[in-house]
């Protein structure tokens, strides 16, 4: 059955590109090895019967976003992590905080998978039910985001527009017109 | 077909990688990219369940959860340079004093 | 193993083939065009009128000295080209450069001149060239040097400001085909206007036209846009530090991206393989394609060789206060007019 | 329609209050003028057509939205016209209207933004009057009650840079509030038992109960209502602040002070004279008051030396006279008065105007006197408008205060009878020392200009004349039977005195009103013995009129020809001199029993105990309180993203995990 072999291997690569991107110390890499992930998502989206969304994924994802990081990372160039000064008055130190973190977080994937061996019909393949075709048509899609959820739709450009000006404000050095 | 939980187990691990790395790195720009992989998380699961229920809205969060995670890039990468600019840092402890 | 299989992979190794010769094509093409414009003869010693000088020139990379700078990324150092030049290869794949044939009835039923269709393709092809930029940018950033590092940013944020116009022209002619697939945009150019005129979206969208054109250039980092590489400023901009096959990869990706571009220019703009009857009959649309493409290549380097380059701050300023506005704009009147006529 | 009648001033106050500075005092002056006739106009029309209907259905209502809706508590914002309300709205904007006109040329002097500043005043009080008289239930009504205090207040401050002003409209505007408060009260009595505040449905209920025997909650709740009535229209114990208010320009006097808003006590019980008819307790109480008040302000005005404060003191005593007239079940009676005292008290007001107006502010009767020959028209008018409200025959004063005293003896009150006339003899007296003080004997100032005073300008004149006419003619449509004349205003106002379910046609004259209001059993009897009732009446016009020319008579023989006599009264009786010459000491009674023990209280108890302790250390506290839980949070704010961020995490695990367990 080759598309359980192509999900195993897109999820397999999501997940190590994942972990890596957290593994290691040098942004460059990290910021690489996401978008590595990124292509690996959008594939299994296409095997989701989402085509348009895998398209965006790269698109939006891999080519703008990242490249933006991409951006900074070099006019930072600030490639390793610096120890910084950690001041006393805090309740936790800094190295056990990232304990406590990981700790949550490890605590956090427990109840997730508790959550998913609670929820029903999780064994019934994806796309049983309906058909992908009417799924994956980008007319359907553009119907459906410009008429139920036209709100929505306006409310994200606002946002959109407030963070480019936010933008703008935040990277201006001081003093400049 | 696979099933459904499949995914869901997919996008559960990554959302745990994503907190991890919030956690456990000591850099702005890679937190930032913790968040993202987060947001992907969440995403897939968003178009597995649409896909299972067989409708489009699915998706249509995925899009909106994209400009989102546009948005909130642009505006945490400038607070990054901004930062950057007032200590030679990346390291989110480098900025625990509220002011300066 | 069918025939019909057998002929899918011929395509889809001619269209290979003929990119990797495309770029060798075009070296030439581009240094005899450039003496005759400069007035002098060009490459004429290597072969007949020089023809075998492309050849020449890879001997020379292959033979010349593998080079990586101290303190340069070893992984990223060696991704970066490979990275650009996949692009380049994987962009191509979703462009259509023929009409549906039966080979001459070969076949029974006909097989689709391309690699591959899919039905959200100009987004495939777009989203491919989008990821071109990090070859460029990840060169710039792993030989860890000055003049490279500049190359990779200025490449980064080109790209970004110029794909939005890029994607917005693009946009205003999936309007009016009312479809993401090339084959079908290109199909929906057949035909004629008034019996003379051909069915050609440039005549619909010149504003469009020129817009993708202008973006185009800047995508592939082609004079008078060439930033990424500016001799005069930075020495050879992010491929500096790079030398052999690693650079020629470089310039071999740049040629394919030009290709791409001129082929998706032909098949929205110019009504792909479609306009000289004759051929179309025959099943020889695909010479029609080809023409044309030459023909917008010929531009390029034309272009290259007339226009002196830009300043980088005119070029932004450019790209963001003209080019995106009128990219704007075309889309809204476009949406505008494709709605009043419609309905 | 009936909006409109508000309406029309409302816009006058708001044209002129917005940019009225920018006008100039002819556009200002003439536009609010405007807007009252034009609310004249209409209010005359909605009364021809009430007059139109048949006598018992006469009631035109317009509801303009749901005001208040909660629980039970149901009130339209609804104004209703009925043949009292019509009366009303007619006085209201009549005189209003002239007075309006008269203003135009009195406040001349002022600058173009303070007399715009007038006038919008005046336009917003005519509006918020309406608003009363209109009001079909008591919340609106109580709308109209504030807004015309509210509008006395100004104006009586109107000079507010003079201190006296400032403050008489501060006492006003307090005094008032006390009133204000009852009537608040009587109001939340009259829901708690009949659970409405429209008149019409209070009064059907009402009706449906017996008169009550005894002092219950019908009485208590129209005493509250009366005590709000007293604060309104200015009768023992909260009359101080009437004398005061005429710091305000003379107009506003006679506009505010004498024809319309102090009357809207009277107007309040005759609009629930139902209620009031069905609490004799309250009643008597009223009727006692009403006499005691114009009794009093009667002898108070015998001495004073202000012009205007002689005539304040008059309308007090005649506003006792309404109330005495409300009081004794004599609704119709009372209204008439209203009705006529507006003609004659404006006059009188008016002409006190012009006469201060020629002396340039000069208000002291003893420098004044031989005005006669330099203000004719004044003086001639004002001398209709004192024969009118003594009371000498033919004159609309005659009539109505005549009525009222009649009814009272009908009905029994054979004391109260008394006193009215007494203060029948005082009015005559008073109004004429006041006419010889100020136009006759020889002069006893010095007029600027070589002495030739100018007489008051066509539009003052204009206005005096025309009340002149009114003081006159305006009682002939109330002449009773017994003098072959008949009684119109009574069977046009009847229906609105009862409940209006038993509005039957016949219902003969007050007699049933009389027999409703239960005060005596023979109001009954009443009715049978038509004849004789007649013959009384001739005879007490007769003492009346007696009366009153005694009353001129005495004036004359004092102030004109035995001019010592006087100085003698007051030699010999200095005692009682002193003591109506400072109003029995009233204001200072109340300032040593009332407001000194407030500042008292305030000062110490208020400011230095309460505020200082309980309210600062509150504040103190609460800021302690913030301070001290701060010290305590600021550890959770240690700044470092990633505690926050694992606070987050915390309370994510936390939500999920609830769920999970459920």
């Amino acid at each position: 059955m080759p598309e359980a072999l192509v999900f195993y291997a897109f999820a397999a690569l999501a997940i190590g590109a994942s972990l890596l991107v957290i593994g290691q110390r040098n942004p460059m890499y990290s910021v690489l090895l996401l978008i590595a992930s990124f292509g690996a998502l959008s594939g299994l989206y296409i095997q989701l019967d989402a085509p348009f969304v895998a398209v965006a994924q790269i698109i939006i994802y891999a080519g703008a976003i990242m490249v933006l990081f991409l951006f900074v990372v070099m006019l930072l160039n600030a490639s390793r992590e610096d120890g910084a000064t950690w001041d006393r008055s805090h309740p936790i130190p800094s190295t056990r905080l990232g304990k406590v973190g990981a700790l949550l977080a490890a605590l956090l994937v427990v109840q997730l998978g508790w959550a998913l061996s609670q929820l029903g019909g999780r064994s019934v393949p994806v796309g049983s039910r309906v058909d992908g075709e009417r799924l994956g048509s980008v007319l359907e899609l553009g119907r459906v985001l410009f008429t139920r959820h036209t709100f929505a739709f306006e409310a994200t450009s606002i946002l959109i527009l407030v963070a480019m000006v936010g933008a703008v404000v935040l990277a201006r050095r001081e003093g400049e017109a | 077909m696979i099933p459904l939980g499949h995914y869901l187990i997919v996008s559960a691990v990554l959302f745990a990688i994503g907190t991890t790395g919030v956690f456990l790195r000591r850099n702005l720009i890679t937190i930032l990219l913790s968040i993202e992989i987060m947001l992907n998380a969440v995403n897939l699961s968003f178009v597995a369940f649409g896909r299972a229920a067989g409708d489009m809205d699915g998706q249509i969060i995925t899009f909106f959860v994209m400009t989102v995670a546009a948005a909130e890039a642009a505006v945490g990468l400038a607070l990054i340079i901004a930062l950057f600019r007032h200590r030679e840092s990346l390291n989110p402890d480098a900025f625990t004093s509220l002011k300066w | 193993m069918d025939l019909r299989l057998l002929v899918q992979l011929g395509i889809i190794g001619l269209t290979f083939f003929m990119l990797i010769n495309a770029s060798a094509v075009l070296v030439l093409a581009e240094r005899k065009i450039m003496g005759f414009i400069q007035q002098r003869y060009g490459p004429y010693l290597v072969g007949p009128w020089g023809l075998l000088q492309p050849l020449a020139d890879i001997a020379k990379l292959l033979f010349k000295e593998e080079l990586r700078p101290k303190g340069a990324d070893r992984w990223l150092f060696t991704l970066a080209p490979i990275l650009s030049v996949t692009a380049a290869f994987a962009a191509f794949a979703a462009v259509p450069w023929g009409a549906e044939t039966t080979l001459f009835g070969l076949l029974d039923q006909p097989v689709a001149l391309g690699v591959a269709d899919v039905n959200v393709g100009l987004l495939v092809v777009f989203a491919i060239t989008s990821m071109g930029v990090y070859g460029i940018v990840l060169a710039g950033w792993a030989s860890n040097s000055k003049y490279s590092l500049f190359g990779g940013l200025r490449a980064s944020a080109q790209m970004i400001s110029y794909e939005l116009s890029y994607a917005t022209a693009l946009a205003a002619v999936i309007l009016l085909a009312g479809s993401l697939s090339v084959r079908e945009v290109v199909d929906a150019q057949s035909g004629t206007w008034f019996g003379f005129l051909p069915q050609w979206y440039v005549f619909l969208q010149p504003l469009g036209f020129v817009i993708y054109v202008i973006a185009g250039v800047a995508e592939t980092n082609r004079a008078p846009f060439d930033f990424p590489e500016a001799e005069q400023e930075l020495v050879s901009g992010y491929n500096t530090e790079y030398s052999s096959v690693r650079f020629a990869l470089f310039p071999q990706a740049e040629y394919i991206n030009m290709v791409t571009m001129s082929a998706i220019a032909t098949d929205l703009y110019l009504g792909g393989w479609h306009g000289v009857p004759l051929l179309t009959a025959l099943g020889l649309g695909w010479l029609v394609f080809l023409g044309k493409v030459s023909l917008i290549l010929f531009g390029y380097i034309w272009m290259r060789w007339t226009v002196p380059r830009y300043r980088y701050d005119q070029l932004m300023s450019f790209g963001w206060k003209w080019l995106f506005p009128a990219s704007v704009v075309n889309l809204i009147a476009t949406a505008a007019l494709v709605l009043y006529f419609d309905a | 329609m009936l909006a409109l009648i508000p309406l029309f001033p409302l816009a006058g106050f708001v044209v002129n209050a917005t940019l009225g500075r920018r006008l100039s005092k002819g556009v200002s002056g003439g536009l609010a003028s405007l807007a009252m006739l034009a609310s004249f106009g209409v209010s005359a029309v909605a009364v021809w057509q009430l007059a139109g209907m048949a006598p018992e259905a006469r009631t035109v209502e317009q509801v303009l939205y749901t005001w208040i809706a909660s629980g039970d508590l149901q009130i339209e914002a609804a104004f209703r016209l009925d043949q009292l309300s019509a009366v009303m709205i007619l006085v209201v904007t009549g005189i209003g209207s002239l007075i309006h006109i008269y203003s135009t040329a009195y406040m001349h002097e002022e600058t173009d933004g303070e007399f715009a500043r007038y006038f919008s005043y005046l336009n917003l009080f005519a509006a918020f009057m309406l608003v009363l008289v209109l009001g079909a239930s008591f919340p609106l009504m109580f709308v109209g009650w504030e807004g015309v205090g509210l509008c006395s207040y100004l104006l009586i401050g109107f000079w507010f840079r003079k201190r006296s002003a400032s403050d008489a409209g501060k006492k006003a505007f307090i005094v008032n509030r006390v009133g204000d408060y009852a009537f608040i009260l009587g109001m939340l009595s009259v829901f708690a038992q009949f659970g409405t505040l429209d008149f019409e449905a209070v009064a059907a209920a009402v009706a449906a109960l017996p008169p009550e025997a005894g002092f219950g909650a019908i009485s208590l709740a129209a005493l509250l209502l009366f005590i709000g009535a007293t604060g309104k229209s200015a009768q023992i114990p909260l009359y101080t602040w009437l004398p005061d208010a005429m710091e305000g320009p003379t107009p506003v006097s006679a506009l505010i002070h004498a024809a319309t808003m102090v009357t809207a006590g009277v107007y309040m019980i005759g609009r629930n004279a139902v209620l009031f008819s069905h609490a004799p307790d309250t009643m008597s109480i009223v009727a006692v008051i009403g006499a005691a008040t114009a009794l009093m302000a009667g002898t108070i005005g015998l001495v004073q030396n202000d012009i205007k404060r002689v005539l304040a003191y008059s309308t007090v005593s005649q506003l006792g006279y309404m109330f005495l007239a409300m009081g004794v079940g004599a609704f119709g009676a009372g209204i008439f008065h209203l009705y006529t005292h507006a003609f004659f008290k404006a006059l009188l007001f008016l002409g006190s105007g012009a006469v201060i107006h020629a002396l340039h502010g000069e208000q002291d009767l003893r420098n004044m006197g031989g005005l006669k020959k330099e203000l004719p028209i004044t003086y001639w008018t004002f001398l209709i408008g004192a024969v009118a409200i003594a009371g000498v025959p033919g004159l609309s004063g005659f009539f109505s205060k005549d009525e009222i005293l009649f009814e009272t003896f009908v009905e029994g009150h054979r004391v109260l009878w008394f006193v009215g006339m007494l203060t029948a003899l005082l009015t005559a007296t008073y109004m004429f020392r006041l006419v010889y003080l100020t136009f006759h004997g020889e002069r006893r100032h010095d007029g600027p200009g070589g002495g030739h005073l100018h007489d008051a300008p066509p539009a003052m004149a204009l206005v005096l004349i025309v009340l002149a006419v009114g003081s006159v003619a305006a009682g002939w449509i109330g002449i009773p039977h017994a003098v072959g004349g008949h009684n119109r205003l009574h069977t046009w106002l009847e229906p609105a005195f009862e409940a209006p379910g038993e509005r039957e046609p016949e219902a003969g004259a007050l007699a049933t009103a009389g027999a409703q209001a239960g005060v005596e059993a023979e109001g009954a009897g009443a009715e049978a013995g038509e004849a004789s009732h007649e013959a009384l009446e001739v005879a007490l016009m007769g003492v009346s009129s007696a009366v009153a020319l005694s009353g001129i008579a005495f004036a004359w023989f004092v102030w004109i020809r035995r001019r010592q006599v006087a100085d003698n009264m007051v030699r010999e009786l200095p005692a009682l001199h002193r003591l109506l010459l400072n109003k029995y000491y009233v204001d200072e009674l109340y300032d040593a029993a009332i407001v000194q023990p407030i500042k008292v209280a305030s000062e110490e108890g208020l400011w230095r105990w309460f505020d200082v302790r309980v309210i600062d250390g509150a504040v103190n506290g609460t800021g302690a309180v913030v301070d001290a839980g701060a010290s305590l949070l600021r550890r959770l704010q240690t700044g470092s993203v990633r505690s926050y961020a694992s606070s987050l995490l915390v309370g994510v695990l936390l939500i999920l995990g609830y769920y999970l367990w459920r």
